[in-house]
């Protein structure tokens, strides 16, 4: 009955030391046990520090820009500082955080445990691009020390060719980067097609995953353009081969298609995980069996595969002809059917539930909340004529920050808050976690509505000095970037302080039906005591009292005698008598 | 802060309607503005309705095993779809009115460079920062990106900017190596603005042209006469024009505040140091002189040779001008 | 059990307790698919005739079939590299299924950029020719001596 | 182990010792087929992620072929079409090699492998021989890339782009060459040492699939660069 065991969990002899049970953080010490590890959950703890260390640095970038857009005057800093700090901010936030944060992070950590398995297919690969990533991040760093790389992060010929070393070095960075994303996402789908537990049918995979999966996709067919593109853009500024240099024939144009053949597919890589973290959250916290599961598992494959088709939208003004420009718009209204699908699938999981207003819940909520006005304004993009006044303007700078921010890192850090618990072993303060998403709410709707007004009103992106006209908006909107900052850093120290302080957390907070809820928090080195069955859907809550989890009905501290989530015990009469009693 | 004009509102959100295709695009964006209110309140007010309803009362609540309805999901598939491809259509319509211009547009060649807008009209009248235009005619820009002279050996490379009026809702990029195009008709005489969105470098934000929308007589005769209105003004008034035309107060401020470059205020006379080394007693006309026809020849110390080269672009006139101009400038 | 017989059967979402997802090929050893000599052999004449096809060719001129051709017997020569040397026939079809969409997304990757590239400037007749003169680009092409670029605006 | 009968002459550890079928499967798999077929599927995903990464080449080479037809005619009369099929042929047998290397592991034929390995890797060395030959006689000539064309007598100007594209897309095809060469050179050593088997030889597939790659896509570059231009 070793499925039995594995339920309840009761750990094997050699994986007890000293009465308490060991786990990954605390199996094997010293530094090296970390940097040499192949074990996923360690690699993706290192992931989440280096890139909350990006988003912390991308977030000073932004505070200082909007700090010095007080006024529309010379202050602060110089137009030539302010140029290298805005493509920083951009380079920083988009190749260093926004893509590789939750899939190094929180995909790496959960998603093998979630399919039931003991680590990802290739464990070594995992590592080793966690190592590529700090290449990467480290060649972008010094080209910023000592370089002047004011070319916005989308590098656009021919300005960017014509600056020198430092442009390459940068470019080379974001080269290298590229191929850690792409050996994650080749670990991923890997993984997901060969790993899964006894039992784990592909429709019992949690949306999670299924994004994931759809993540990855795009991660390896569309990161290896950038990369090509990237080094004919190195080429060019280094031996000028000419492809993209008008004075040699070459096309500048060019390079934007195949800039954004990959970059365009890459804001699919930075919302889909974000959207498969909302299915878990909201499915788990209003513990409601997820309305349309196919539906949402389908548009995530859809949006990643019409997601390829629609890069020309960045380019209606770029000189490209009229009849692309056509195509590609009404491709992009395609594209927003399966994100509508979703948010509505959300929206349907609510009704019936029983909705717990934790910190993860909180930034569900505003998520929906946001990402709806993200995509919203995304239709008015789309549409031809009235994207040719709005693009390249603060409208367009609002949109995105609605999506990626608004969608991205809303989702991002409400996981975060989700699986705190199971990565760390403590409990963080809900309280504060509740006033943390306040803030960064409230703060982010002052921040980024003001600019859909700037935007329409007529307001470039990138300006330096801009029209007296738009200074009070503009004021308002750093007010607002102080109320995210505060939040974010309320968000950090009390996620800190848990660490210490925090009350332990049992194996299953929430009431949660995937696999990793039971698992130990923090889980063993080996994910589970014993390759688990899989016997139900993730997200069974019955509907009974048996959905709730028993271990949620008594004290917080761990019970093992309890049958958790995803329960094989309910074609074993031992387990029966178990929840009986 | 601009000199060039300012964008004057019509509603709270979108510019004045300041040329004919204006009022398209603003019933495509009153159209989707539409749209999208209605499906965002249909959404948050469906999320807020749930959560207040369906909030947790017990650990024990009993909640719904519905996992899927067919005729709703079909229902929220296509309707959006169908909503979807007629928002395609009318930003369609509206987009191939801008695209193809009347025959009889009177073509305008505009030049862009790092960082200034060079006008071409029809007779070969030139005019920089200031682009004026007939009411109530068609004109069709035909534009490209150049590179900018540095010295008569060297240019900066050409790099992308993009044409945009905000009062018009035209927008188009400026391409090197490219020549692309846009139309537009402004009924009424009126002053607007001219904005560069496409970075285009350290002084990206500064720039901008002034528009002035004029009647077509009066356009014709400013024509004819090659640009030339500063007939009778003083020398020093007519500077400080140029000052601005030429785009000057990107880099020299005139309040001793130094930029990119060194501030007019109380340069005649001053001393200057050069990055080679040499250096100036008193700063004099014919250093002045060197110093717009061929910028790089002596550079301040502690400054990059960053200017453009304006032989060829200014007269010899418009020269003595700026010089009598920075010398009023104590 | 092929591969994607395995997600079809896992699709229908019954239990598939004999775990590890997709395939399982019985026992924990590994069984390899060996072809005959002669198979190989084959296939390695075939391309060498091709090779020497394509070029007895090229000193023909078919003017825009040039290309057709030319891809046509790349192409010939490619599926049978992909089915016999790389085993794609004998595979699952996944394998296949990963290889091909590769190439769907290249041939959309071209197609579309090409729908831009060879229609530029047909909404509206300029002459969207190449700009021959980077400093003056309405006037004609300059002597051959043009400036030479500085290296950075920066310095 | 019914699968003992099925081997041959299983691999050997350094004294000689037969190996297990558990020989070389990590921790977190099942058993030697589970890993060979997730190693597989990993491979073939690289494969599509090298496909993408061309695909960015043979776009520019399509669409300016489009666009400067003459000037792609003219300059492509200045490839040597003789050694551009010396080297497919070349490439073809390292390709036949190396699938009988691949078969000789699955057949547990050592020493045949080790042969087939070494001259998969003298074929492409060869390529690479003759590849410099023609590099050195177009610096000579100064066709090169963009603003570095400097030959005479060229009727359309944009030929620098054709050769900016030929070095560029033949460059990066001869560094896959390289790395390919030492991917040949690791698992040659390992076969000698005896480490693969019908049960094991997971890594010979994969640099042999990898090979194939390079292989099919000179299939390509060849009559695109050489034939048609």
């Amino acid at each position: 009955m070793s499925q039995t065991v594995a339920a309840e969990g009761h750990p094997k002899d050699d994986e007890v030391e000293g009465g308490k049970t060991l786990n990954y953080w605390n199996a094997k010490k010293g530094i090296l046990s970390w940097l040499l590890t192949v074990d996923h959950k360690r690699i993706g703890i290192m992931y989440l520090f280096s890139v909350l260390t990006a988003f912390l640095a991308g977030g000073i970038f932004a505070l200082l820009l909007r700090l010095k857009l007080l006024t529309g005057h010379d202050n602060l800093v110089t137009a030539p500082q302010y140029n290298k700090l805005f493509t920083l901010h951009g380079a920083m936030m988009v190749f260093l955080f926004i893509i590789p944060a939750i899939p190094g992070s929180i995909a790496n950590f959960m998603l093998p445990i979630m399919l039931g398995a003991k680590d990802v297919a290739f464990p070594k690969l995992n590592l080793m691009s966690l190592y590529v990533y700090w290449t990467g991040a480290l060649m972008a760093l010094v080209a910023i020390v000592f370089g002047q790389i004011d070319t916005g992060w989308t590098f656009y010929t021919p300005y960017s060719a014509s600056g020198s070393g430092p442009v390459i070095l940068m470019t080379l960075a974001v080269f290298i980067l590229g191929f850690s994303s792409i050996l994650t996402g080749l670990n991923f789908i890997v993984t997901i097609h060969k790993m899964r537990a006894p039992g784990m049918t592909w429709y019992r995979l949690p949306l999670f995953l299924w994004a994931t999966y759809a993540t990855s996709l795009v991660q390896v067919l569309a990161t290896p353009v950038l990369a090509i593109t990237l080094l004919l853009l190195a080429l060019e500024s280094g031996f000028s081969v000419g492809i993209f240099d008008p004075k040699l024939g070459g096309d500048p144009v060019l390079f934007q298609h195949f800039f954004w053949f990959y970059s365009h597919p890459a804001v699919y890589i930075m919302i889909l995980p974000g959207m498969g973290i909302m299915s878990e959250l909201i499915a788990v916290h209003a513990r409601r069996k997820l309305f349309g599961y196919k539906a949402v598992a389908f548009s995530s494959i859809g949006i990643a595969l019409i997601g390829f088709l629609v890069w020309g939208h960045h380019m209606f003004i770029s000189g490209q002809s009229e009849i692309a420009t056509t195509v590609f718009s009404f491709l992009t209204f395609l594209v927003a059917i399966p994100s509508g699908i979703k948010v509505f699938n959300w929206v349907a999981t609510l009704w019936g539930g029983s909705i717990a207003f934790t910190t993860p819940m909180l930034y569900a909520l505003s998520f929906l909340f946001l990402f709806t006005i993200g995509g919203l304004t995304g239709v008015y993009l789309g549409m031809l004529n009235v994207d040719i006044h709005l693009t390249d303007t603060y409208f367009v700078v609002a949109h995105f920050h609605y999506v990626m921010m608004g969608g991205t890192v809303m989702a991002f850090v409400g996981g975060l808050h989700h699986w705190w618990p199971k990565m760390t072993g403590r409990m963080y303060n809900e309280r504060l976690g509740a006033i943390g998403c306040a803030l960064v709410f409230i703060g982010f709707n002052m921040t980024f509505f003001t600019q859909f007004i700037l935007g329409s009103r007529g307001m470039p992106r990138r300006y330096y000095n801009y029209l007296d006209q738009f200074q009070p908006l503009h004021a308002f909107s750093t007010y607002g970037s102080w109320v995210i900052g505060l939040g974010f850093f309320l968000t950090l120290g009390y996620l800190l302080h848990s660490l210490k302080y925090g009350a332990k957390a049992p194996r299953n907070p929430w009431g949660g039906k995937s696999l990793e809820w039971l698992t130990e928090s923090p889980p063993i080195t080996e994910n589970f005591h014993d390759t688990p069955v899989v016997t139900s859907g993730p997200y069974d809550f019955m509907g009974d009292e048996h959905g709730i989890t028993p271990a949620l009905q008594h004290h917080p501290k761990d019970d093992p005698s309890h049958t958790p989530a995803y329960d094989p015990g309910h074609h074993d009469p031992a387990a029966k008598t178990e929840e009986k009693s | 802060m601009n000199e060039h004009g300012h964008i004057e509102l019509s509603t709270f959100w979108l510019p004045r309607q300041s040329s004919t295709i204006a009022h398209q695009v603003d019933f495509a964006w009153n159209v989707v503005t539409l749209v999208s209110i209605f499906f965002f309140v249909l959404v948050v007010g469906a999320m807020l309705i749930f959560v207040w309803r369906y909030r947790r009362r017990t650990e024990h609540d009993i909640t719904s095993t519905v996992e899927h309805n067919f005729r709703l999901e079909v229902a929220w598939t296509i309707l959006p779809l169908a909503i979807c491809i007629g928002l395609f259509v009318v930003g369609f319509r509206g987009y191939v009115n801008a695209s193809v211009p009347p025959g009889d547009a009177l073509e305008i060649k505009v030049v862009a460079t790092q960082w200034a807008w060079d006008f071409i009209y029809p007779n070969g009248t030139k005019s920089r920062n200031e682009f004026r235009m007939p009411a109530g005619r068609p004109v069709k820009v035909i534009m490209s990106a150049a590179d900018t002279p540095k010295s008569d050996t060297e240019v900066r490379p050409a790099v992308i900017h993009s044409f945009f009026i905000p009062e018009f809702r035209v927008k188009q990029d400026v391409v090197p190596g490219l020549y692309t195009t846009l139309w537009f008709t402004a009924p009424e005489p009126l002053d607007t603005i001219l904005l560069c969105t496409e970075y285009c470098g350290d002084n990206h934000s500064k720039m901008s042209a002034s528009v002035k929308v004029m009647e077509n007589a009066a356009f014709n005769e400013w024509m004819e006469n090659g640009g030339d209105d500063a007939k009778g003004m003083p020398p020093a008034e007519h500077g400080l024009k140029l000052y601005s035309k030429y785009g000057c107060n990107a880099c020299h401020t005139i309040d001793g505040s130094p930029r990119q470059a060194p501030s007019f205020k109380g340069l005649f006379g001053r001393k200057e140091a050069f990055n080679d080394g040499s250096e100036i007693a008193a700063v004099d006309e014919n250093y002045i002189r060197e110093s717009i026809l061929n910028p790089t020849a002596k550079v301040v110390k502690g400054y990059q040779g960053i200017m453009p080269m304006f032989k060829g672009v200014v007269t010899d006139k418009e020269v003595d001008d700026l010089i009598a101009f920075i010398k009023t400038l104590k | 059990m092929t591969e994607a017989a395995a997600d079809a059967h896992d699709g229908h979402g019954q239990d598939d307790i004999h775990g590890h997802g997709d395939d399982h090929h019985g026992g924990p050893d590994h069984h390899p698919h060996v072809l005959p000599y002669k198979t190989y052999f084959l296939v390695w004449s075939a391309l060498l005739v091709l090779t020497v096809v394509t070029v007895g060719v090229s000193y023909v001129d078919f003017g825009g079939a040039n290309l057709v051709i030319a891809l046509v017997v790349a192409t010939i020569k490619a599926s049978l590299v992909g089915a016999i040397f790389m085993h794609l026939k004998y595979e699952t079809k996944f394998y296949t299924v990963v290889f091909v969409s590769s190439l769907v997304f290249v041939s959309i990757f071209i197609g579309i950029t090409g729908l831009d590239y060879l229609q530029r400037g047909r909404a509206d007749h300029v002459r969207h020719d190449r700009v021959m003169n980077m400093l003056h680009p309405f006037d004609p092409a300059p002597p051959k001596a043009a400036p030479k670029p500085a290296a950075h605006h920066h310095e | 182990m019914s699968a003992d009968a099925h081997a041959a002459s299983p691999a050997v550890d350094d004294e000689g010792r037969p190996l297990s079928p558990q020989y070389h499967v990590a921790h977190h798999f099942d058993n030697a087929d589970h890993q060979f077929q997730a190693n597989k599927l990993g491979i073939w995903l690289f494969l599509a992620q090298e496909i993408m990464f061309f695909s960015g080449l043979f776009c520019a080479f399509i669409l300016f072929r489009a666009k400067y037809y003459d000037a792609f005619v003219e300059a492509h009369h200045h490839l040597d079409k003789v050694m551009g099929g010396i080297n497919t042929i070349v490439l073809i047998c390292s390709s036949l090699t190396m699938a009988l290397g691949v078969r000789a592991a699955q057949t547990n034929k050592r020493k045949l492998g080790v042969a087939m390995l070494v001259m998969t890797f003298l074929f492409a060395a060869t390529f690479l021989v003759i590849k410099y030959f023609e590099y050195h006689h177009k610096f000579h000539d100064g066709l090169l890339p963009g603003r570095h064309f400097t030959a005479e007598g060229f009727v359309h100007p944009e030929a620098n782009i054709f050769f900016g594209i030929y070095f560029v897309m033949t460059g990066v095809h001869g560094v896959h060459v390289i790395v390919g060469m030492a991917l040949i050179l690791w698992i040659t050593v390992k076969m000698y040492r005896g480490r693969f088997s019908s049960r094991y030889y997971a890594p010979v597939e994969g640099v042999g699939l990898y090979w194939h790659l390079v292989d099919l896509i000179w299939i390509y570059l060849f009559p695109l660069l050489y034939l048609i231009g």
